[in-house]
């Protein structure tokens, strides 16, 4: 047991953050929002780091690094907001990585490592909501290989990307595809989402596809599972610059004559922050150190995580908006960024109350970090 | 002890709900049921058909030509336009400066300015708020020197709600720098054509421009302006401060939107979720248990004997309801909430929001805007500090 | 609309509370909890007041009053805590009332207006929990009249009542008895409650009843909708007594040097107590208002009502203890007995997670005190 | 960064389950899940259990004895006597006086009183509230006076948890009235046999008295029994207040308390109900996130790099555990949580509980009792404070 960093991963959050507080300043993100909310120029400074092949092995051009290191990552991105979706490389990675064949893997995990191939997962259909198991999308043999059809929503920068991994019903059951953006019967349509990002709408009509695995569902919730992982880092990140600016104004703006860091009732307000922030932080780690464990109990561990991330979020979302004031409503003003981000990250991979109902069906009589 | 309105109440309630249904345009009230964005031809087209009927200035006593109505009688009004989708009355003009005028304003005054906000053809703004003012009204820095028959005003306002459509603005300015900070404050009423007076809109959270900032830069404001006497405005703003306004608890306006909150849970498939479900259930209770406060008000205003001193817990409560709904609105769509598609929050709108439903649009933008509600008109740590006062000392 | 109390109310209330505050202080209330929990004594001064006919028609003795003078008497009751269960006599009268035939009428009804009799329900089963449709007793019929067989628990000062109102299955229908608690068969077990009131445990073996309707769902819903009525305006007495002792203490107690009512925090917390308060008294009104209203529509507002009262209840005295501090835990300051009555009523008639779920199951589309 | 315990913490936690399975009585451990009323003499049976084997000073060093664990194993023996149902330790003799007389007693002092503590022969008790001081400790009154070779000590004690056990009682006293409060005030250990010492049991709100008064009236003690120098207690004080003591948390009883909260759902039927499962899913979520708090800390302890300031955090989160996991046993039985019969609440009583489930009979009284956990050991307003005070300055 032990929560120390290492050196190598110290160095590895050092560059980060170097990359973030000198390449991704509040006015760039403004700006790439503006443009439409998605900067493959950005995307490659994160690949030149090497945070694109960070789940990929040697062999293929990766770091070959594990959860923690994710972390690490996430949190620092989280800090800068960054409007790129690392998250979807490092689930898409993960996934082809844990399930495809050497042919797969040979096709796209190269590229991925060097950033030259953005793979997104597209799985959000009308009729699932949050349910990982609900698919219209259907898979058919086409000569040796397949073909997909049906749609798939608000998938990250979806229009940007060179390739989806994909979960539609082959023969009744779920499994798990890559399909190119730039293949026949792909249709995208891109749209700003409430953080300043970029998503889109694929359709997908009889287009070709490779399939990766026929236990889609174990994939597409493991899919998952790194994604919360990942976002439960980056939300950590976002938390603590979101409280470190409340912090700052509240020593900075006065009110009758004092800075409104002197009222009690604030202090206890920032508090109640400092506790979500430090619980969300532990069950960040815990979602980490989980990752790699047995499917129930890692299922089980991200659930819980993000429960208390989502709720976590919300709380220190929207009180650093009511302890700005007047201010925290503004665009111009970096704190409602950060609020809109929060909230965008809690409903991510399923909301709050989703979650808990996923700890509900998942409870055991005894409970605790090791059950 | 009665909670049944009388047959008098009941018939007018049925009078008021008539004329609205045969005068509120449908465009209108299709946007207000969807939050979908209104222009400010849309509020002015309803205050005008208000102000030709005299509803316009409804709070009004019938010496100014109101309809003289009581407490309850307001509130069957308001609530009838509000179920109906009627927007909001832009209360600068009607609720907020004109009572002033009416209790300090002379005659001239009356009669030059009144007109012009009972028909709604004038659009009035509001000039309290200035940069670091925030819950400290007091301390106004615009300055407004007298020089002659006209006061040479220098300085900024911010925060004013719909200042980019505003033709004349009433502002606290500072007309004397001595004494306590609430002695020199002077009401004065400006013409926002006059040279000198910029408005910059203030974009928000949500990408829409609710708000400005005003500046004032060597304005000169005729003396007659001036409401009432010199250094005396912060009383009269006090006076329309402290007017008991059930309707800042907006109950009519959450029970519109907590039907709506029903609406969109149905469609996006969570109504029949326990957990969801019961959320709106606790929703449900709070509205039923604000408008029974509301009530409780109103029949105290009405019969004047037990004046209830709780207008600041129906400020509290009431924008907390308000974020609540908001929130479960965009929680009821989850992922269908997150598209940011400008263009979408306007009626007639031919795409196809992701998911299919474009009531979906403005959710989220929807839920990032209430969060002012708990800030502004006394930040609700305000209003705590105002009821712990009655209850503590 | 009018929610002003007429004189004769108010007359009533004056008369109710100079009882309490004369006749009912805390001694008085601690040595009835020390010898058992109830005082026959106590409950016949209620009953010389005419409280026990309150809604005993005027031909069989009573003052023939309605909901809104039950809520003015149960507030005063609140008040000073009494544990003589009147709101029992409410329920039991007011279901004899509306559903017994003459001769139950003419048999019970003077006797409870008059005070010589205590008649209380006795519904709880173990099966049961808050639902009123599971009962497990099971009447028989014996000649000209009926027997009963069964248990019910926590029955109100069940072991010094005269008489019990049960529900019991006849021919696979609930339905409602009386029982004499001297009659054949009949057990008791006495003991005292949480409150420093005192119930029972009933056993019935074969005991001989008189039915009063073979409608007892609808009778035994109406039931708990009285109770409930009367409950919330208990409560509302017993909050409103809290809060003014809370806010005494916080004015007195001093730490640090100055007033613990001088801390912005605890202000602030004073404050959502008086928010908690005013919508409970808002609810109760409601209730009391709504207590005629045809059964769908009772039964919906009395749910609305109990869960605004239970979460307020909850708020209020554990928040009141805390104000205290360590002397809000003794057995010797007043507070404590407060906090103690508010969690028992808050689990009397249905806890709030299970009024919650009657709202739920009620909601329609559209909602408002008149909905 | 590595979740799981290392080989050796992990052989050193099945020693320390597999002594306890061996050594704790059963009959204590069968009270503890059941939360039945435990004796001064199965609190000191176990105390002299783990005294014989060396492990009732758990946190001690080795040169006075102690086993000389680390933060991690003092942290699994207390999981593994938690876990397996053993009462918590007394803190007053081995947790909170040893580590002062250790630090500060001289060596007469330290082989006078730390054989008995360890032993778990001597009942400690511990003198710092007074009537009126709360959370402000510093305004001791409680007057020491040095008489030759002792002092004379006049006043009064309060919130002494478990005192009417106590045999010994060390206390702060004021021994100067000049300067601040803080510079008058001498530690001292008082045999509580002494003539003039008075103890008188205050009733809790759930009926028990686990707390006292004690009252000093002319009470003689000898000179000897000064820790350290006089006037310099409040430092004495501080130091065994500020160590960082992640025991604040019980989440090892949390943990366990969770486990019986699920038993008693199942045996009241509401395990399978979603909303009351909601509330147990919630409060899961809870003791796992204290529980990677508290870790967190250990780790941190350990290493010695990165000392994480957030003692205040685990008093707050681990008290409203507390309090919630009694709230919901209480309405897990709902109705039959009601009946108050005293004497269901010790082990072996015969009688029949209503409803039949005699695990009822403790639920409302613990819910009650456990209010306590947010106003003592610092109340959570204090720690707000605190807390705040770091993170705001």
């Amino acid at each position: 047991m032990d929560f120390d960093f290492s050196d190598d991963q110290q160095q590895l959050r050092d560059a980060v953050a170097k990359w973030v507080e000198k390449g991704y300043g509040f006015e760039r993100r403004r700006a790439i929002t503006a443009a439409g909310g998605f900067s493959r120029e950005a995307y490659n400074e994160l690949a030149e780091l090497g945070l694109a092949g960070l789940y990929v092995s040697e062999d293929d051009g990766g770091l070959n690094m594990g959860p923690v290191e994710a972390m690490v990552v996430m949190e620092q991105l989280g800090r800068g907001m960054v409007l790129e979706p690392l998250a979807q490389t490092l689930v898409c990675s993960g996934v082809i990585s844990a399930y495809g064949n050497a042919d797969v893997k040979a096709a796209w995990l190269p590229g991925i490592a060097s950033g030259e191939k953005l793979v997104v997962l597209a799985h959000q259909e009308r009729r699932a909501r949050y349910r990982s198991d609900v698919c219209d999308t259907v898979a058919k043999v086409a000569g040796a290989g397949w073909t997909l059809s049906g749609t798939k929503n608000v998938v990250p920068a979806g229009d940007q990307a060179d390739a989806f991994v994909v979960p539609a019903m082959a023969n009744g059951q779920l499994s798990l595809f890559v399909v190119e953006r730039a293949a026949a019967g792909v249709a995208t349509r891109g749209y700003l989402t409430q953080d300043g990002g970029r998503a889109a709408d694929v359709t997908l009509a009889n287009s070709p596809a490779t399939l990766i695995t026929t236990d889609g569902q174990t994939a597409l919730e493991h899919s998952i599972d790194i994604g919360i992982a990942a976002l439960c880092a980056e939300a950590v990140g976002v938390m603590d610059q979101t409280l470190a600016i409340t912090v700052d104004y509240m020593n900075t703006r006065k009110q009758f004559g004092v800075a409104i860091a002197t009222f009690q009732a604030l202090r206890h307000r920032v508090a109640d922050m400092k506790m979500q922030l430090e619980l969300a932080r532990s069950m960040s780690y815990y979602a980490s150190l989980k990752l790699n464990a047995p499917a129930d109990e890692r299922r089980r561990a991200m659930a819980r995580a993000k429960y208390q991330l989502g709720t976590s979020m919300r709380f220190v979302g929207q009180q650093a908006v009511q302890l700005h004031g007047g201010i925290g409503v503004t665009d111009e003003y970096i704190v409602s960024h950060c609020f809109k981000k929060l909230t965008q990250l809690e409903i991510t991979w399923g909301d709050t109350l989703h979650q808990l109902g996923e700890v509900s069906a998942r409870m055991q009589d005894t409970a605790g970090v090791f059950a | 002890m009665d909670l049944a309105f009388t047959p008098e109440e009941q018939a007018f309630r049925e009078e008021i709900r008539a004329w609205v249904k045969n005068n509120l345009p449908a465009d209108i009230a299709h946007k207000v049921h969807n939050a979908l964005r209104l222009s400010r031809d849309d509020m002015q087209r309803w205050a005008k058909i208000l102000g030709k009927k005299g509803w316009l200035g409804y709070g009004w006593p019938k010496q100014f030509g109101g309809p003289g109505w009581n407490a309850v009688q307001k509130h069957l009004f308001e609530e009838e336009c509000a179920l109906a989708g009627a927007p909001r009355i832009v209360p600068f003009g009607p609720v907020m400066v004109a009572p002033v005028i009416m209790a300090f304003g002379n005659k001239e005054q009356q009669e030059r300015f009144l007109p012009g906000i009972a028909s709604g053809e004038v659009w009035w703004s509001q000039g309290y708020s200035e940069p670091g003012s925030g819950s400290d009204l007091a301390s106004v820095k615009c300055r407004a020197e007298r020089q002659g028959n006209t006061y040479l005003v220098n300085g900024q306002k911010t925060w004013t709600t719909l200042g980019q459509y505003g033709e004349w603005i009433f502002c606290l300015v500072r007309t004397s720098l001595e004494g306590k900070p609430q002695t020199g404050i002077s009401f004065l009423l400006i013409d926002m054509k006059s040279p000198g007076v910029t408005v910059r809109p203030i974009k928000l959270l949500d990408g829409e421009c609710e708000v400005n900032e005003v500046f004032f830069d060597n304005v000169v404001v005729p003396a007659e302006n001036l409401i009432g006497e010199e250094n005396k405005g912060w009383t009269y703003a006090k006076h329309l401060l402290s007017h008991e306004r059930t309707n800042i608890a907006d109950v009519n306006r959450a029970k519109r939107e907590l039907e709506r909150l029903k609406r969109i849970a149905k469609t996006e498939g969570v109504w029949d979720d326990t957990r969801f479900r019961d959320e709106i259930a606790k929703l449900e209770v709070d509205v039923v248990a604000l408008e029974m406060l509301v009530l409780r008000v109103l029949s105290a205003e009405k019969s004047g004997k037990n004046s209830l001193d709780i207008a600041g817990l129906l400020k509290i409560k009431g924008s907390e309801i308000q974020q609540r709904y908001s929130e479960l609105m965009m929680l009821a769509a989850g992922p269908y909430s997150l598209p940011f598609i400008e263009e979408a929050m306007e009626a007639g709108w031919q795409g196809d929001f992701p998911g299919g439903s474009w009531a979906n649009a403005p959710l989220a933008s929807t839920y990032f805007n209430m969060r002012k509600t708990t800030i502004y008109g006394g930040s609700n740590e305000v209003q705590r500090n105002i009821v712990a006062q009655t209850v503590l000392g």
